[in-house]
């Protein structure tokens, strides 16, 4: 299991890895902001949180294409489903390397990204927090909706389709937990249910992905 | 015979004509989609029946 | 090691083979024959568990089996030594010295797999099956690609896993050397049953 | 006799087929009963005027939209504990039907929310539900639509239904909370139901009795047309085989 981790974590990092791609894209996606909306101070400041957000949450669509159809073109997935290691533990492995590769970044950028659009400043610590604990239901999804596309031709758009409407709720309870830091509101009530998915989605979703990619191998 | 819908004459039958269409949209493209396959089979059938 | 009796596979829907029976005990090697599409693709894939068998039932260890697919399942940007070391602590093997000079790799092990030929790239493939400790070998074309003097290397790291107490299962167009059975599938094509079993009842 | 006998697609198509025209005919009179007794024979509502006539189309749609989606989870889960192939193709046919109801739902709420709200589209905790919905059935028909194996198709799609069927519940609860959150209490979501008064409830248990029957028509229906088609591929891979 940890070797699968290393391994992953290794293959993110050297040349063609994509690691970075993410938080690439989560910079450019939060510069465009601004261009989109004009330069209003005030106006950034109310939208800040929920684009920190969506921006986090696009980037993490963009990298879930390669979570698992990399294994999977080269056979290496079949090798992973053949060798003494639970599919779920591997699946669980793998969104974890995604959410240390990608959603990791994204948390200590945003708040970096947040000076570029005025957040305020009670909300710099609600939004790494609210990223922190949230990321990893993304990652967690985001593997589920990859398991479900892979070896699909096209499959990254028809991922993307999928896994959108089962972000809906992490992204809401994690927006607005951020938003209400940043306007100096009490956040802990979605920050509590914002935990809740994450922990269910950790403990329950792998059986759902392993599944899903067993049907899929066959 | 017409009842008079007032001033929201526009909304309600805007409202009915969306939904009739979607309704008669749903209910064609079923059964052509229904008398194509039904067709169809029919042809493999009968084609199966006689080679084998 | 592994018995099979009266096994049928399918691809997707479709039964491909019926009535496969073999087995085949420690020491042995099992070589099987048969045009394009006619299943030992499938067969193999069914005999590592990766898909569950149409009818009929394989008796022995899914743990015990080492399957290596078509694809190399090589990580093109990791060494040649790190490719096997992540298989072999995958398997809780330690040691990865005895597959790298089985396959003639010790030169090339600290070179990424992305700069191998396509031959190379296969041994580094086969290699792998030595490190998984695992007792019988499920081999999909096993010489793809692989040049007239890497073919005798993979033979005799056959041979030696036979004469260690191994097994192998392998469907291989080319003549090995390897003193094994062999089993042509043509006769177990599926032929048309007139059961509505594997329908669903649809016929 | 067991249920499960309908589960043979021979007994299911032979069946359908006798049941099949009376409901039709069931279906068209009540649907086309209910309208117009609504359109034509009821008062305006006092407040709403003639936009309440909308109801009899918004809130049956509304329902079966849902009901759609909860039979998709029953079938589904009959496909996935029983193996019944009927069970799988069944789910299959239902998705557009719920598509379509959902759609209804939002297009009849958004024209009626025009005059009413003085606007199109406001994020109540309802619409938002019913649009987060509308993507959930796009992204099953679409997983039906990607895979060419049918048996593969509905196992994927079963699960994809189940754990679809669970993040929408926690949508709609993290809906709820996320407008009251924005609007404290000023909510605009239509209790129609708890305070409609007779008029207006009788020719709208005959449109929703119309809908539940028409639902149930083009699904039994369909179920059929998939059959068919399942039939016909079967025939073919082995007319193939036998060459």
């Amino acid at each position: 299991m940890i070797a699968l981790l290393i391994r992953d974590l290794q293959l993110a990092f050297r040349a063609g890895g994509g690691f970075g791609l993410g938080l690439a894209f989560f910079l450019i996606v939060t510069v465009m902001v601004p261009f989109a909306v004009g330069p209003d101070a005030a106006g950034l400041a109310v939208i800040a949180p929920g684009v920190l957000w969506l921006g986090a949450l696009l980037a993490c669509l963009l990298s879930l294409d390669r979570l698992l159809s990399l294994d999977w073109e080269d056979g290496s997935l079949d090798l992973l489903a053949t060798a003494p290691l639970p599919l779920e533990g591997v699946l669980s492995i793998k969104a974890l390397a995604h959410w240390l590769t990608t959603g990791l970044p994204l948390v200590l950028a945003a708040p970096v990204l947040g000076v570029l659009l005025h957040l305020p400043a009670a909300g710099y610590i609600w939004i790494m927090v609210s990223l922190l604990i949230g990321t990893p239901a993304l990652s967690v999804i985001g593997t589920f909706g990859a398991a479900l596309t892979v070896g699909l031709k096209r499959g990254g758009l028809l991922l993307s389709l999928l896994v959108m409407p089962l972000y809906v709720p992490t992204l809401i309870f994690g927006a607005e937990a951020a938003r209400r830091g940043a306007l100096g509101l009490a956040g802990e009530t979605p920050l509590l249910m914002l935990a809740g998915i994450t922990l269910g989605t950790i403990a329950l979703l792998p059986f759902a992905s392993a599944a899903v990619l067993r049907v899929n191998l066959r | 015979m017409m009842p008079d819908l007032g001033k929201y004459g526009d909304t309600v039958l805007s409202a009915y004509g969306v939904s009739l269409l979607l309704l008669l949209v749903l209910l064609v493209l079923t059964l052509r989609r229904g008398a194509k396959v039904r067709a169809a089979l029919r042809d493999v059938e009968h084609r199966v029946g006689r080679n084998g | 090691m592994i018995e099979v009796r009266d096994l049928g596979v399918s691809r997707g829907a479709v039964p491909v083979l019926r009535g496969v029976g073999f087995s085949v005990s420690a020491g042995e090697a099992l070589i099987l024959q048969g045009p394009n599409g006619s299943g030992k693709t499938t067969l193999l894939r069914t005999l590592a568990g990766l898909q569950p068998p149409l009818c009929g039932e394989i008796r022995g260890d899914p743990e015990d089996c080492a399957y290596a697919a078509h694809a190399d399942g090589v990580k093109l940007t990791l060494t040649v030594a790190e490719n096997l070391e992540f298989w072999a602590r995958v398997f809780g093997v330690t040691g990865i010295a005895r597959a790298l000079t089985g396959f003639d790799l010790e030169a090339l092990q600290d070179r990424v797999a992305g700069g191998l030929s396509a031959g190379q790239r296969r041994r580094l493939s086969l290699a792998r099956l030595m490190v998984t400790g695992r007792r019988l070998w499920i081999l999909d074309e096993p010489t793809v690609s692989l040049d007239a003097a890497s073919v005798q290397l993979f033979a005799s790291a056959v041979r030696a896993h036979l004469r260690g107490g191994g097994a192998a299962i392998m469907a291989t167009h080319i003549d090995l050397g390897i003193e094994g059975r062999v089993l042509d599938l043509a006769p177990f094509k599926a032929r048309l049953s007139q059961s509505d079993a594997d329908d669903g009842g649809f016929l | 006799m067991s249920i499960w006998e309908y589960a043979n697609p021979k007994k299911f198509l032979r069946s359908t087929e006798r049941v099949l025209p009376p409901l039709w005919l069931g279906s068209a009179v009540l649907i086309t009963g209910g309208l117009i007794w609504g359109f034509f024979f009821t008062p305006d509502d006092y407040r709403q005027g003639a936009t309440v006539k909308i109801i009899y189309l918004h809130v049956p749609s509304a329902l079966m939209a849902i009901n759609a989606w909860f039979m998709m989870l029953v079938a589904s889960l009959i496909w996935v504990i029983r193996r019944h192939h009927v069970s799988a193709l069944a789910a299959r046919a239902a998705a557009p039907v719920g598509l379509v109801m959902t759609l209804i739902a939002l297009l009849t709420g958004a024209i009626w929310g025009q005059p009413m709200w003085g606007t199109w589209w406001a994020w109540d905790p309802r619409l938002t539900s019913f649009l987060v919905l509308f993507l959930f059935y796009l992204g099953y028909i679409a997983l039906w639509q990607a895979i060419d194996d049918p048996d593969t198709a509905a196992d994927l799609t079963s699960i994809l239904c189940l754990v679809g069927s669970v993040f929408a519940v926690l949508s709609r609860y993290a809906v709820n909370f996320w407008n009251q959150g924005l609007h404290q209490g000023a909510s605009l979501s239509l209790d129609k139901e708890e305070n409609v008064a007779d008029v207006f409830a009788y020719p709208l248990y005959v449109c929703m009795a119309g809908f539940i029957l028409l639902f149930i028509v083009l699904v039994l229906y369909r179920t059929g047309t998939e059959i068919r088609a399942r039939r016909m591929s079967a025939l073919l891979a082995r007319e193939r085989m036998s060459e």
